[in-house]
């Protein structure tokens, strides 16, 4: 009755394999736009958010291009003009063009922002992954240390950093980079004490394997996903903050055209010119808007089943209002337990 | 618990202190000083402005500053401002009710809204009403908070010629002044608090929804309000604390602007003036006790978690 | 209990759809059961065949999923289509549920005691010191030691056996007259196992409550069930009374299945009989019979037509072409037909 | 410097008053910003403290003259009644009034007013070196002969001291004070109008009527609140609804609007905008860059686009002294030349420009427009400017210590001689290394010199000098502050400095 | 292949050797004894199963074996070197001759690597082939296990529970190792996916002539795969003996509970229904274990002896260890071989 099983057993979809596929290629073109479809199939939203920021890095980049006049030069007899054939978005209180001032922002905010997000998301990866994998001594120093910077309040130390270097575009980098970092660190070290745990990296282990090729091959891969999502999230908060930061008079010096200037200096003319707020707040909340969609589309399109959980904690965590989100001690704590 | 929660006040200490290093070697960095400040407008020669250097102990190198400054610590004093002469406990504890109320309000105000956008989204999750509330979510997480206050308050002015009453006074004195005099501050503050509230309330909510003992609860025949409002809310508060306190910590850091505005004789104006006067001690001190508050926040969210949990009471990690 | 009673529940060919990114899937499709007062039927298969889908759709409880056609009759009432309230009205009183993994099935951040005094008062007015001593007193029915001071304990205080036990003494508040068990014992070591399952059995027992039992163990079911029916790729293959399926399965897949389970008495000098492949998930199910890439006595046929599921004689039936030509001659009858007729 | 901002007064009403002065009412003033550092005059130099004390709660022995009609600078008696200068200039005699007491509280209890008085405050100044004594510094002695007459002598003549004396630091103190009886750090009791009564800590300062002023009848207003506001928004707010009488904005936008929907807008006169080219720095050793830059500039459209009203100025004041030069006399010394602009820095070897930061200390929100328009104007002769934003503390020490190659800031000076002693060679405030024996012996004739005419006409000489052969410091324009105050307060008249005795004509017309 | 119940081969060197191991988790409070003296001896070739209820140390064990955890006492060896006492380089040498499966076959196989670098981990940690070599070794591994070159570049979400656990065997496989821990290889699986799994093991075994540590908890199962049978009750080993007999007439009175537990599958048997005993009480946890034998709270025959002293292993005719008072037989107490010391 029973049938001789074999070692190979036959199933059709072995069978119907017989040549080894070609590898795929790491980024050819044709991997990068399947992964393209993959995503706008099932994760329509984001697509949009993403054709959004596509737009806007493309606005950006060719800004000389789009914006109809130089974004810092001054229409002295059109000084706080409305709306017009002339200045499509009217013009400032020193009769600069404020389309073409929101054109040239979006260079400012965005490369505040993506610098921002990249450098703070590689320093706090990194400090999270190698504190959180070896643990012991060295993690209990460097998360204090990540600790005490949180536990300064941010104004602080934007300000000091603002007031030894002096504002500009790559001291606000600096100082917000900074006040960011802890919190990668945070939600890296936190994924690793998860990942650590995992039963392949404990296989890793017992193939031998070098701490330096399972962080970079196997504990980094995986925690990507959470670090890459909580960024484009807290690359939002950045641009935010910079705008709070140019309220203040300590982030980009005028007359750079960023989006935060523009809101900070405009805002005294809610009343008789409010285009000067309308025009970069509808551009920041787009930008805003779509990196918050992006963020969350990633978070399900990257893991639809695993991290779920880690995940919607920590993206729910971020920088909401203030300078950080001060996240996960408690995803630290539960993994410490264990 | 009580030793880890020794362990947990002893890393509180630490960081305070590492904080205090922090401060003291970026202060060597910063230009200028309260002395220059002073000074300025009134025609002193070089060597008096040493001599008030050396007074208030600005000449010594910041080693023996921050020596100096922690022996006094540790015997209870903190210091006295640079300009005011007053002590800097004084100066701060004056400050702390005001952006304690204004922190603590807002919070409440971005807690009970966001819960209630995240519950009914996560309860209605991908209908129309979902999609309305997460817009309008991400939307307030969008506008900056001092544009909101200043759309508020200039729109109330504009349209209805109402303003906030300009002088604080606490609420004990007169609350419905400070209740006029807070409101916008606290909208402003308190609506990007709701919109991550409502993010993180919606996803924890859609992760206990989907969990088994909530199938459990269903399968009891409980009605769905009581599924939604008593089991699945409640197992979603450990997160939504996380996520209050740690906000609690940063609202009272991050008052600066909207203190301002305001008018609101909180700690964010003190600490700002501080550091733009150079007053060192009340920097320090100012420094210190937020990060003291922050350290206490997060003991205090352990300690919340443990009241909701009881797995967590009992010492077993979270599931 | 080999006379089957007039059906408390009866399932009639069941579809069951998800929504997933790439279109909706049917993870039942096709079922059909019948379970009588007092009776226990088990459901067996492989993972992802089927069988909790099956069951939650009973009582709505499918989430994301809904039944797309097909019909569950309660006591001849209707249950497909019915409002939320009626099923919630059902749900607990008239057919309760316990789950596998008993760890996470209770509400962590409530008192054991507060668990089954909602239960008993969801669908009787009832004082809150009424229900508490109920409680207690079901506690100390399931064979909690202590109840009374159990009541008042959190789920992660008791170890898993117990807490299955509390999950029972959930299920049995309102003395339901169908009990659906979805592998209540899968994630509990064998004496563990053995105590829940004698637990079940003498509450049945006792209290005459028909019995849906699911599982992939096929001891379980020698040791449990009246009758069983065998689920393969959210469809059912045989059926029949367990005596007969176990001791002589017509259908190839059951016959393999128990083929492949090791006992005390299987030679280790021999290779076990297995089954070759993997249990289709039901978005790639293979069109014909779903078993037929693994299985052995495979035809032409298999592979283009589904077969029907063929009644053999008065308890049985079974899903495979080899039926149709069968010489044993029993009536090839689709089991619609005979629900039809009683 | 730049705390000394909103320079002039703070309030202002300049439309002639409504009906007949009545008394009573609680008017409600904004302030811009709270004390930093304690009341005591003797030590601290802080504009605030000025605002709220110099004047109201103190007398001075002279004060300036304000009013609906007053367009210059003019001194009035306050404490003294008459005075009289020697003809060497080298002795001052003060008559002061016989009527004043001092306000009723402990532990000074409203004795009278004696010379005593004026000579312990004065004794006391001198050996407050580090905040005021600077202005008296020819002083070698102050006696009391009898308990209503005061004289100083001084060294030298020392012509400004008039101007000294009516200069809002130098208010009279109770020798209580000054012994230190009771805390002037913490308590103000004076012969002003008006007394301390409340003050909370970045909140507000409260303000009761002195009911035993010497001038009957005054002050009108019962109560002065000092609310502390920062915000313009806030505070256009307030203003809107009513709760604020009066506040202050820099942004002639904001006043505009708010003159159209009927509240009162008073152009009160301000600091000078400074501008600062360090001739330290290359290129700007060279004179001609220095001329160049200035004349690169359009101040005057730099002042109509941004400040709205401003006064084209050179060093010195129109409000404070008839010695500033008009506009015209400014436009033919610095005149808005590119092309000659150009021209000069072909000359100085820099045909195509060259690159340079200004550090900009911001006060409002003007100045960094400002800096905007400067930048622009610059580039258009091919000066690329770069704008580097710095907090006060960072802008005070990096002028004195001279790091910085241009700078702009308010420096908050009134007084001609105020205005020259900067430039003195061992002046802390001397950020660009100011230099001249000529302009030092000019600003040693000054102060010798008593005919207030003869004066005026070196500091004229002195301010073309400036213009023409240093070219290190400019204060292109006046700038000025707009005061906008609610239709029920009257008689609120601007000052150029900080001179709380005019409160006591303010009413409140309640209709 | 198949051998007879020859226990303690005492002909050749064991392939691995455990000694006492004992391994305690400290926490701050608590510390929990995981591992409490167990020994253990691997013949090279054979298969040492591990039984116990969840929570009696097994996996513990295993990783105390492969040295991914260190003892807090006792001795491990491994063809002669002593394990603890290796350096690094000697560590990482061995680690190639001995892989472990774990049980959780998608959790074990990193879901963002290809199979080809999964599979071919081992190969490049220790620098055996690079390239087009790994490629094709890895293809080897796949086709000896039942996979085919066409999965070389898949994730493992694209596999099943039971194809994982192939990639998982083929990656152990790749070294060439001597030893392969099985830390309950088989039980996640279906039963149908479950055969095919064993089948392949004792392939693998007869062709390559691996020692199996096979942990399971799973009766049935571990009797089909051992050769000797290690029963485990809270971190010690209770029994030990062949299969077959171990399961035919349990002796230890734990494993006759969990022996008559079982749940019978027996379709031949027309009514075996409530023939069993049912188990008394339930495991107590390791982080505070009852004194004495450990297993007295729930023994049906337990004495007072029981409380108080703790059993040491007694061989009994049968070739087999029982870790029970009850067999510390008059007879023969000097014949009792002490393999597992208590403290
Ligand atoms: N929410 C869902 N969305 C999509 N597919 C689902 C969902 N729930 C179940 N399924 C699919 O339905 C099929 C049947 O699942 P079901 O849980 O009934 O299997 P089962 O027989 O109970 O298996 P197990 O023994 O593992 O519990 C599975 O293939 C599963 O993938
Ligand atoms: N890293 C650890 N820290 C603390 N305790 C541990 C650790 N690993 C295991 N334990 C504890 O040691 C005991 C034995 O665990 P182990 O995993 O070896 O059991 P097991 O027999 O494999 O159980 P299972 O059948 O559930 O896998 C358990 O009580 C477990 O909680
Ligand atoms: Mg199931
Ligand atoms: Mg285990």
């Amino acid at each position: 009755m029973t049938q001789k099983p074999t070692l190979t057993d036959e199933a059709p979809a072995v069978r119907s394999a017989p040549k080894p596929p070609r590898p795929p290629r790491r980024l050819g073109v044709r991997q990068v736009l399947t992964a393209l479809r993959t995503f706008v199939r099932s994760q329509p939203l984001g697509a949009a958010a993403l054709l959004l920021i596509c737009f806007f890095v493309f606005v950006a980049v060719f800004a000389p291009l789009v914006a109809p006049y130089d974004p810092v030069q001054q229409f002295r007899r059109d000084i706080l003009e409305p709306p017009s054939g002339t200045y499509l978005f009217g013009t400032d209180d020193l009769g600069r063009d404020v389309l073409s001032r929101t054109i040239y922002g979006a260079q400012t905010s965005l490369l505040i922002g993506v610098v921002t997000t990249g450098v703070s998301l590689v320093l706090g990866t990194a400090i999270g992954v190698v504190s959180g994998y070896f643990g012991r001594a060295l993690d209990v120093v460097v998360q204090r240390v990540m600790d005490s910077v949180q536990a300064i309040p941010g104004i602080v130390l934007l300000l000091f950093i603002a007031v030894i270097l002096g504002p500009s575009v790559r001291n606000t980098i600096i100082a917000l980079t900074v006040v960011i970092t802890p919190s990668f660190n945070r939600i890296a070290r936190a994924e690793t004490l998860r990942v650590r745990q995992e039963p392949y990296v404990e296989a890793a282990r017992a193939t031998g394997a070098h701490a330096p090729r399972i962080l970079a091959l196997h504990v980094l891969p995986n925690l990507l996903a959470s670090v890459l999502t909580l960024g484009s999230l807290i690359f939002a908060g950045v641009i935010i903050a910079e705008s709070a930061l140019s309220f203040l008079g300590i982030g980009a010096p005028p007359p750079t055209p960023s989006w935060g200037l523009m809101l900070s200096e405009g805002v005294r003319y809610v009343e008789r010119a409010p285009w000067l707020i309308i025009v970069p707040s509808i551009a920041l909340s787009i930008a805003v808007f779509s990196f918050n969609l992006l963020g969350d589309a990633l978070r399900d399109h990257l893991d639809p089943r695993l991290q779920r959980r880690a995940l919607d904690r920590v993206t729910g965590l971020w920088w909401g209002r203030r300078m950080l989100s001060r996240l996960a001690p408690s995803l630290s704590r539960a993994a410490d337990k264990n | 618990m009580i030793g880890y929660a020794l362990r947990r006040l002893g890393f509180g200490a630490v960081v305070m202190f590492l904080v205090t290093v922090f401060v003291f070697m970026i202060m060597r960095l910063v230009p200028g000083d309260a002395v220059s400040l002073q000074l300025q407008d009134t025609g002193v020669s070089k060597a008096e402005a040493d001599a008030m250097r050396a007074e208030f102990g600005l000449d010594d190198p910041v080693w023996v500053q921050l020596w100096t400054w922690l022996g006094d610590a540790v015997q209870g004093d903190l210091g006295t401002s640079f300009y005011s002469g007053e002590s800097v406990v004084d100066l701060f504890l004056a400050r702390i009710p005001v952006t304690v109320q204004l922190g603590l309000m807002a919070m409440m105000l971005g807690a009970v809204l966001g819960l209630v956008v995240g519950v009914v989204a996560a309860a209605t999750r991908g209908s129309m009403v979902d999609g309305a509330m997460r817009l309008f979510a991400v939307a307030f997480l969008s506008v900056p908070n001092f544009v909101v206050a200043l759309l508020v308050l200039t729109g109330l002015a504009i349209w209805f010629a109402w303003s906030p009453p300009i002088v604080y006074t606490g609420p004990a004195e007169d609350f419905t002044s400070w209740a006029q005099q807070i409101a916008i501050p606290v909208i402003a503050l308190g609506t990007g608090g709701m919109a991550s509230v409502a993010r993180l309330t919606r996803s924890s909510m859609l992760e206990s929804l989907g969990s088994d003992y909530i199938r459990t609860v269903r399968a009891k025949g409980v009605r769905e309000r009581v599924v939604i409002a008593k089991h699945a809310l409640r197992n979603s508060t450990i997160a939504v604390l996380t996520l209050l306190g740690l906000e609690l910590a940063t609202v009272l850091g991050g008052t600066v602007i909207i203190e301002r505005m305001f008018s609101l004789p909180g700690t964010g104006q003190l600490i700002y003036q501080a550091v733009l006067d150079r007053d060192y001690p009340v920097v320090v001190a100012c420094t210190i006790f937020y990060a003291g508050l922050f350290v206490i926040t997060i003991i205090l969210i352990d300690l919340l978690y443990a009241l909701v949990d009881p797995r967590i009471r009992s010492g077993k990690a979270l599931s | 209990m080999t006379v089957p009673s007039p059906p408390l529940l009866e399932v009639n060919d069941l579809y069951v759809q998800f929504p997933t990114p790439t279109g909706p899937v049917n993870a039942v499709a096709g079922v059909s059961f019948t379970v009588s007062a007092g009776e226990t039927v088990a459901v067996v298969g492989e993972s992802g065949s089927g069988k909790s889908v099956s069951s939650l759709a009973l009582l709505g409880l499918l989430g994301s999923g809904k039944i797309s056609s097909g019909s569950v009759l309660l006591r001849g009432d209707e249950l497909v289509g019915a409002g939320r309230e009626k099923l919630r009205r059902l749900r607990g009183a008239e057919i309760a549920m316990i789950f596998q993994n008993p760890m996470s099935s209770l509400d962590p951040l409530f008192t054991i005691g507060d668990q089954l005094i909602e239960a008993l008062r969801v669908h009787r007015p009832m004082s809150r010191r009424a229900a508490r001593a109920r409680a207690v007193e079901l506690l100390r029915e399931v064979g909690l030691p202590d109840p009374e001071r159990r009541v008042r304990a959190y789920p992660h205080e008791l170890s898993g056996g117990q807490q299955q036990r509390v999950m029972v003494a959930i299920a049995l508040t309102c003395e339901p007259a169908l009990l659906i068990a979805d592998e209540p014992t899968t994630a509990l070591d064998v004496t563990v196992e053995a105590q829940i399952l004698e637990l079940l059995r003498t509450m049945q027992r006792d209290r005459g409550t028909a019995l849906l039992l699911i599982t992939h163990d096929m001891a379980v079911v020698a040791e449990m069930a009246d009758r069983v029916v065998v689920m393969y790729a959210g469809q059912v293959v045989e059926h029949g009374l367990v005596e007969d399926v176990l001791r002589d399965p017509r259908n190839p897949y059951t016959k393999a299945l128990i083929d492949s389970i090791p006992t005390p008495a299987t030679p280790r000098d021999r290779p076990m009989p297995a089954i070759a492949g993997n249990v289709p998930t039901p978005a790639q199910a293979p069109p014909g019979c779903r078993f037929h890439p693994r299985c052995p006595s495979v035809f032409e046929r298999c592979s283009v037509d589904a077969p029907r599921l063929y009644q053999l004689g008065e308890t049985r039936a079974s899903r495979c072409w080899l039926h149709e030509t069968e010489p044993s001659g029993s009536v090839a009858e689709t089991v619609e037909e005979v629900h039809r007729v009683g | 410097g730049g705390g000394g901002g909103t320079g002039g007064s703070t309030d202002s009403g300049a439309a002639a008053p409504v009906g007949a002065p009545k008394p009573g009412g609680t008017a409600v003033l904004q302030l811009p910003s709270e004390i930093t550092n304690g009341l005591n005059p003797l030590i601290s130099s802080d504009p605030t403290l000025n605002t709220l004390l110099s004047g109201s709660v103190y007398g001075k022995l002279i004060d300036i003259k304000v009013g609906p009609n007053v367009k210059a600078w003019e001194l009035e008696p306050d404490l003294a009644e008459s005075w009289e200068v020697a003809k060497d200039g080298k002795s001052y005699t003060f008559k002061l009034r016989k009527d004043v007491r001092w306000h009723n509280i402990a532990p000074v209890n409203g004795r009278a007013f004696v010379a005593d008085d004026v000579v312990a405050t004065f004794e006391a100044l001198k050996k407050a070196t580090r905040v005021h004594q600077w202005m008296i510094e020819p002083v070698t002695s102050i006696e009391a002969p009898d308990e209503h007459t005061v004289v100083f002598k001084l060294s030298k003549p020392y012509a400004p001291m008039l101007d000294y004396l009516a200069y809002h630091f130098n208010m009279i103190l109770p020798r209580e004070g000054v012994e230190g009886k009771f805390d002037l750090a913490t308590q103000a009791i004076g012969t002003g109008p008006f007394m301390l009564d409340k003050h909370t800590p970045d909140v507000e300062w409260v303000f009761k009527k002195n009911p035993d002023y010497y001038i009957k009848g005054k002050p009108y207003v019962d109560v002065i609140k000092r609310p502390i506001m920062t915000d313009i928004a806030a505070v256009t707010a307030a203003l809107r609804s009513g709760r604020l009488d009066s506040g202050t904005t820099s942004d002639q936008n904001v006043a505009k609007q708010l003159g159209e929907q009927g509240l009162k807008v008073a152009e009160t006169p301000g600091a000078p905008v400074s501008f600062f080219i360090n001739p330290k720095v290359e290129p700007f050793d060279d004179l001609k860059v220095r001329q160049a830059v200035a004349q690169a500039i359009d101040w005057v459209g730099m002042g109509e686009n941004i400040r709205g009203k401003f006064n084209l100025t050179s060093l010195v004041r129109p409000d404070t002294s008839a010695a500033a030069l008009t506009r015209d006399e400014v436009l033919k010394l610095r005149p808005y030349d590119p092309e000659n602009a150009k021209k000069l820095l072909a000359e100085a070897g820099l045909p195509n420009g060259f690159s340079t930061k200004l550090m900009v200390q911001r006060v409002d929100d003007e100045d960094v427009r400002e800096a905007q328009w400067m930048q622009e104007d610059l580039a258009k002769v091919g000066i690329k400017m770069e704008l580097e934003m710095v907090d006060p503390a960072t802008g005070i020490d990096r002028r004195r210590k001279h790091d910085f190659p241009m700078a702009k800031a308010l420096r908050g000076v009134h007084l001609p001689d105020q205005v020259w002693r900067d430039f003195e060679k061992e002046s802390l405030e001397n950020y660009t290394s100011v230099d001249d024996a000529e302009l030092y012996e000019l600003l040693a004739q000054s102060r010798a010199e008593q005919d207030e005419d003869k004066r005026n006409e070196i500091y004229r000489k002195m301010q073309t000098r400036m213009e023409t052969e240093i070219v290190q410091v400019l204060y292109p324009i006046q700038k000025f502050d707009y005061g906008i105050t609610g239709a029920r307060v009257q008689g609120l008249y601007e000052s150029p400095i900080y001179h709380g005795r005019r409160l006591a004509d303010m009413w409140l017309n309640e209709s | 292949m198949a051998s007879g119940p020859q226990l303690a081969d005492e002909r050749a060197a064991p392939l691995f050797e455990a000694r006492d191991l004992v391994k305690q988790f400290r926490s701050r409070r608590t510390v929990v004894q995981a591992v409490n003296g167990v020994s253990l001896k691997i013949p090279r070739g054979r298969t040492v199963g591990l039984v116990g209820e969840s929570g009696s140390g097994k996996s513990t064990v295993a990783r105390l074996a492969l040295r991914l955890l260190d003892p807090t006492s006792g001795e491990v060896s491994f063809d002669g070197v002593d394990l603890l006492r290796a350096s690094r380089a000697e560590m990482r040498a061995l680690r190639r001759r001995m892989q472990i499966v774990f049980q959780d076959p998608l959790g074990s196989l990193n879901p963002r690597m290809r199979v080809l670098n999964a599979v071919g981990e081992p190969l490049s940690v220790h620098g055996i082939a690079k390239g087009k070599d790994k490629a094709d070794r890895v293809v080897e591994l796949l086709e000896r296990v039942g996979l085919s070159s066409g999965d070389l570049y898949k994730f493992s979400h694209q596999f099943s529970g039971g194809q994982a656990q192939r990639i998982g065997i083929a990656r152990a496989l790749a070294t060439d190792p001597d030893l392969i821990v099985c830390d309950e290889a088989v039980s996640a699986l279906d039963v149908s996916v479950q055969a095919q799994v064993l089948n392949l093991l004792k392939e693998l075994q007869a062709e390559l002539g691996l020692s199996y540590l096979f942990i399971a908890h799973d009766l049935n199962v571990v009797r089909y795969m051992a050769d000797e049978v290690c029963v485990m009750y809270l971190g010690e080993i209770v029994e030990r003996g062949d299969g077959d007999e171990l399961f035919a007439d349990p002796r230890h009175p734990y494993t006759k509970m969990l022996v008559s537990a079982v749940p019978e599958f027996a379709p031949e048997l027309a009514d075996g229904r409530g023939r069993r005993s049912i188990p008394r009480g339930e495991p107590a946890s390791p982080s505070d274990p009852p004194p004495g034998c450990r297993f007295h709270p729930r023994c049906p025959q337990a004495m007072r002896r029981c409380r108080e002293e703790a059993p040491a292993m007694h061989r009994v005719p049968t070739g087999r260890a029982v870790a029970c008072h009850l067999f510390d037989a008059p007879a023969a107490p000097a014949d009792a071989e002490r393999e597992a010391s208590e403290r």
